[in-house]
């Protein structure tokens, strides 16, 4: 299939672009965060989203959703990145959408229908240090009557504090570094023995640290089988970590484009700035590194949408270049607004706060890039 | 079975039937490959043997029409057959500037009879061509050439000199950027078309850093140059020469092989093993790698359906010539001292070294990284000024 | 035991006795420092004490002549001091634009009268000072500055806009570029003192991106500066600005201080022994570190004995501050999502964050990078053109 | 100490770059080159060397020498950068020299005169792979009579067809990534069981790949003392090191001031190309990167002129310095010389060439930021 948008995929494009702009452009971001909202995000917003569908992307047809796929996914995230959007959409309906695909029948016969219907957040409670390293898993699961009790600590929960559901990986068997052994649970948010210490991000997200002491669970919050967790917990990871590159060409575009108007416009020395050859050279280099940028993530989203066995390898190279570009367009950017880049003002250093957040998201660049060799 | 899928079948049995053995192995190098001419030395007769059957089907130029030697087929065919002849390992069966080149500047600006006459010659590798652009003192800044035809009724009467004319020492005919008008800078200039034994033409190689001489010197004293020799119209030669630029970019964004996309750090183990920061800079560039991939993929897929800028070709090359350069230099890197080694049996002469060397000049051959930034930022970015 | 050692030996045993114990704590932030001034609030007795008697002993300025509220000291005794100073972890008594900046001036261009007048009020942290170069329409081009002093007999009438005054909201003076001639860009600029509280005098301060809001833009109404106010020569002020801002990028050069040299592999050993790439990449930055420290100090013992190119601070400043753009972007990886927290008291209210979002303006504050480059490449390199 | 040349240093510095560029251009090195000559450098030129007492820079003037430190050996060395001089300079009578002050007496009352008059050169025989690792020697020596038995292979032996004393670290105890049980071995070049496999390198300089089967040596061939070879072996490395850090000091600076006076000649687009801004800021960019490494070089040379602890860290940073900095240097002038700078003709590929061969001397940039780490 040839790497650019379909016509179908255009026009869901020319949905999700001018709700977005309309509905949650920057200054979205900005009133949530000046009125210091504690949601982190809107949850009206939320509700339109599943109003126009967006929620449904992922889940199958045959229970309720669009039955579409990771490309058609990335379109929504690449303008809610764009736009600077907070939103769940990322961890709830495409992260965690994924991992319950591969879960049982009884699990998506209770979330997807409150997911399609914007009734739902789920939150992904995956690491247990500052870096993202899924394998290295150390929380402990033990058997418990007829389900498990959850002893640990998670941090970067995003939305952690007001999920109806997380998605926890814990360890029932084997040990920290060993894909096998691990499992992943389902947790209802009123499971007793869960505490959360939320705070605020850089970005203006609100994320949790959650501490698990011996948190019960019945056997059917399993996502898939005992042990056997990598299974949809790589799922779920494919799906997040892409979608978080997707996200990213958005930030990083948004960037680039808000930083070139501006070259065309700010005059110094006699001359608007934009004719100054070595800001050219670098505006067009940044150019070339987000369009490889995007080439990858519609690459990657292919291959996972067909089920390509190297969609893994393609997947961590898309999250590497993303970051890597989607950096360098907010340090450009900053840079090349000069003073006024600094100011909270203008919007530049919001996107330079969010790329940040979504770089160290699912692991960074330099993680990525670990895999690739 | 489609239409597509019978001919990719029939196409995979043809090639397995007609492709001698030794033109399965890899390339070793430009001297290694069929150049065709005149005066060109078949390596051995199996060489021989695959142009002619190749060019006897029309495929060494699968998509040109019959009419001009080609194969006629449709790009998707022309694809296939390319996918079909890298499975089986099929060694291309003719380099040529005429086919990348002037071909393609002939099937848009050539006459019917300059077609009929000249593109059946390249197709079966009897005329070898080179490219008379550059000039010592115009180099990035083309249009500044001084190479001088002067008018002189049924013919011009060219003097002057090129640099970078690519193997001018074994191709048997030039096409050139010949002044016309010194007082039109753009328009004043005219492709022309001429047999490099007309007298008055010399050339002299370019021994390059690599220790190799694939450019020369050309030197043009009084070449007289039959009128109808010319291609498009006469100062117009601008317009042929910018539309093979692109054409060239094109082709050299889409060269990406199989073969350069490999993982350094998985081609030297040991170093990847024991250079734990070295094996990060090869990790982090196996990642450049992947993504050029699919930016190639990317580009040819948008270029061909007519959605690409039509300056994108030099962010590609700009792209991916950095990227080619930097690659060797982390293969040099992991290759450590068995890789300065410059003479030796065991390092098949230096290969090694010498092909690094040989990537330095990706980024200014055919447009140098800067211009192509000053092309992007103009062009795609929009950007104001000089 | 030569005269220098014994003064090192009566500065430590000096230090030790009269350094309070809390002034030998590192300081937290710019806002945990002492800055003086009429409005100052000081954290704690120990602060003003520490002003107090390092300003009696003009320790605040160690090398200015006592005169005026210096302690006379030499190059190499105030050399001494500082680095006994930083053996006890001694703060800095006083942080102050009017030492740093106003002060080398007043040095250089004042008037007797003026040295004697401002200075011993700079050095006892009497009055605190704000710069005003910098307008909205004005900033990497200052000398297209447009704040303009009419000239009234006995004093000029100023109005206009500045911005990136740093702290000017809680400054008592401004040291201040104004127009004083339309008609001459260069030679049509004054370098003005006048008190805040002059009626039309307002300030705004700007929130950045880090939260914090350390400048301010700052608006003059028709403020009257009386004609004795003016350090130099009418509209020279051009003069004293350059030589400001070369000290200003020669202080900034030799600002690398012990702490920021630490290796970054070795302050987060998690994320080291994890995240092989990410390790390789916090080694090759503490080679720049290390080469850093050794370039400052070099350029330092050229500088002092006059061995320097007068432009070199110009590269010290580019060097030094993209170094610490990317020392921070290196700490918010290795600092993984625990540095993303914003608000949190684990966070200590995201100081890593916040602290890496400033260093953004390392490069733009002071002359940005693109300016820095200009003046190496036409300066130092001796490089043509515009 | 001031981090600057002293005035004896200054007259140094100015007898040797005049003696350098009259006696040994670049011409110099193409005409060795293209005669083909074999032994690599000129003999006569060595010769000289020792005449103005170059080659006793570092000899104690006890030994005779001049009992100078490694600020002085380094302007030498960065002068032999300059004009890419052939020579064996770094490795007899920096390397080698530094190595034989921790042996013992009879070694330096046999070698320094030799050294001293010119009559000696000396290779080092120290990477057993393609990559620097000297603490995993492998090479065996075990006893034999009254002396030792080499059995192993050594690459990368620069001089060492022409070499009449070898040293070689062989391991007599512990194993291949150990720093104790080395042992360094002065090797005569008539010992019995030495072949030589000589090519020349991309430099023009010419390599051996030696193998030792069996070859016998006295105990006092030992340099210092058995199993403790780690000592002279440091001394060694540390002094070529930096000397090849300075000498690349000398080859980056040459490439960039040969690049900048060509950004001020050539002409296209109706100007001169230094006044493209991009170019402007790249050769700036450089001439800061260069400076750093020249500042790093200095300072590591006071450090272990001084014997402080610090020198080997430094060293390695310097290394490390020195080689990105050339690198970007040599880069940059082949690409701003455009097309002419991709011919024989032209100096700036030669300074390319010598470029590769002295980062991979003694290690790399990675190796050594990997010990900075």
């Amino acid at each position: 299939m040839a790497l650019y948008l379909s016509d179908d995929q255009v026009m869901l494009k020319d949905t999700v672009a001018p709700f977005l702009s309309d509905n949650a452009p920057v200054k979205h971001l900005r009133s949530l965060r000046d009125c210091k909202d504690q949601a982190g995000f809107s949850k009206g917003l939320w509700k339109q989203f599943a109003e126009l569908g967006f929620t449904g992307i992922l889940i199958p047809e045959t229970n309720g959703g669009l039955g579409l796929g990771h490309v058609e996914a990335g379109i929504v995230l690449e303008e809610i990145g764009r736009n600077l959007t907070p939103s769940p959409f990322l961890t709830t309906a495409v992260a965690a959408v994924e991992a319950l695909k591969a879960g049982g029948n009884a699990l998506q016969a209770e979330w997807f229908p409150k997911i399609l219907a914007g009734d739902a957040i789920v939150a992904l409670a995956i690491d247990e240090g500052a870096k993202h390293r899924p394998a290295a898993t150390a929380m402990v699961a033990e058997r418990s009557g007829n389900g498990f009790r959850l002893s640990g600590k998670k941090q970067f929960v995003l939305h952690g504090h007001v999920a109806d559901m997380l998605l926890v990986a814990a360890r029932t068997g084997g040990s920290a570094g060993e894909e096998s052994g691990i499992t992943l649970f389902a947790v209802p948010k009123d499971a007793t023995g869960m505490t959360m210490d939320v705070d605020r991000l850089v970005d203006s997200a609100m994320s949790a640290r959650v501490t698990f002491d011996g948190v019960q669970v019945d056997a059917d919050a399993v996502v898939g089988e005992v042990d056997a967790g990598w299974g949809p917990l790589t799922k779920l990871l494919d799906a997040g970590r892409l979608g978080a590159s997707a996200e990213m060409v958005g930030v990083g575009s948004g960037a680039m484009d808000m930083t070139i108007d501006y070259l065309k416009q700010r005059r110094q020395f006699g001359k608007v700035i934009g004719e100054f050859q070595s800001l050219q050279h670098r505006a067009a280099h940044l150019y070339g590194e987000m369009e490889g940028a995007r080439s990858i993530v519609i690459k990657a989203q292919h291959l996972l949408d067909d089920d390509d066995p190297r969609a893994e390898l393609f997947i961590a190279a898309a999250k590497a270049k993303a970051g890597k570009s989607c950096n360098l367009a907010v340090r450009e950017g900053v840079q090349m607004h000069g003073g006024i880049g600094m100011t909270d003002e203008y919007d530049i250093g919001l996107f330079m706060k969010r790329d940040r957040a979504l770089n160290e998201f699912f692991g960074d660049s330099y993680f990525h890039a670990d895999q690739v060799a | 079975m489609s239409d597509l899928e019978s001919f990719r079948a029939e196409t995979r049995a043809w090639l397995e039937a007609n492709c001698p053995p030794e033109m399965r192995e890899p390339v070793r190098d430009e001297d290694d490959a069929c150049w065709g001419g005149r005066n060109f030395k078949f390596k051995n007769p199996a060489q021989k043997q695959w142009l002619d059957t190749m060019a006897a089907k029309g495929w060494t130029v699968p998509d040109w029409p019959k009419a001009f030697g080609g194969g006629g087929l449709t790009a998707e065919e022309t694809k296939a057959l390319r996918s079909e002849m890298a499975k089986l390992g099929c060694r291309t069966p003719l380099m040529s500037f005429g086919i990348w080149m002037l071909g393609p500047a002939l099937l848009k600006f050539g006459t019917e009879e300059q077609k009929l006459h000249y593109l059946p010659q390249i197709a079966r590798g009897e005329i070898r061509w080179c490219q008379g652009y550059s000039e010592p003192g115009s180099g990035s800044d083309l249009v500044s050439l001084q190479t001088f035809g002067e008018d002189k009724g049924d013919h011009w009467n060219v003097n002057g000199q090129k640099i970078w004319t690519s193997y001018a020492n074994h191709a048997d005919w030039i096409f050139c950027l010949v002044r016309t008008d010194k007082t039109n800078k753009y328009q004043g200039i005219s492709f022309l078309l001429f047999d490099m034994t007309t007298p008055g033409v010399t050339t002299k190689p370019i021994l390059l850093i690599s220790g190799n001489s694939p450019f020369c010197e050309t030197f043009f004293d009084n070449v007289k140059v039959p009128k109808h020799q010319i291609v498009g119209e006469l100062n117009r030669g601008w317009d042929v020469a910018k539309y093979l630029l692109g054409h060239e970019r094109e082709m050299i964004s889409a060269g990406g092989n199989g073969d350069g996309m490999a993982s350094i750090g998985a081609a030297f183990p040991d170093s990847a093993a024991t250079e734990p920061v070295l094996r990060a800079q090869m990790a982090m560039f196996d990642v450049e790698t992947i993504v050029f991939r699919a930016h190639s993929e990317r580009f040819m897929d948008e270029w061909k359906s007519g959605r690409a800028h039509p300056a994108y070709s030099n962010l590609m090359k700009y792209v991916g010539t950095e990227l080619n350069k930097t690659r060797h230099e982390l293969v040099m890197a992991a290759g450590g001292s068995d890789a300065l080694e410059w003479e030796s049996r065991r390092s098949k002469g230096g290969a090694r070294p010498r092909s690094w060397l040989r990537t330095k000049a990706n980024s200014i051959e055919g447009g140098t990284s800067e211009v192509m930034l000053n092309v992007v930022s103009k062009r795609i970015l929009d950007m104001p000024g000089g």
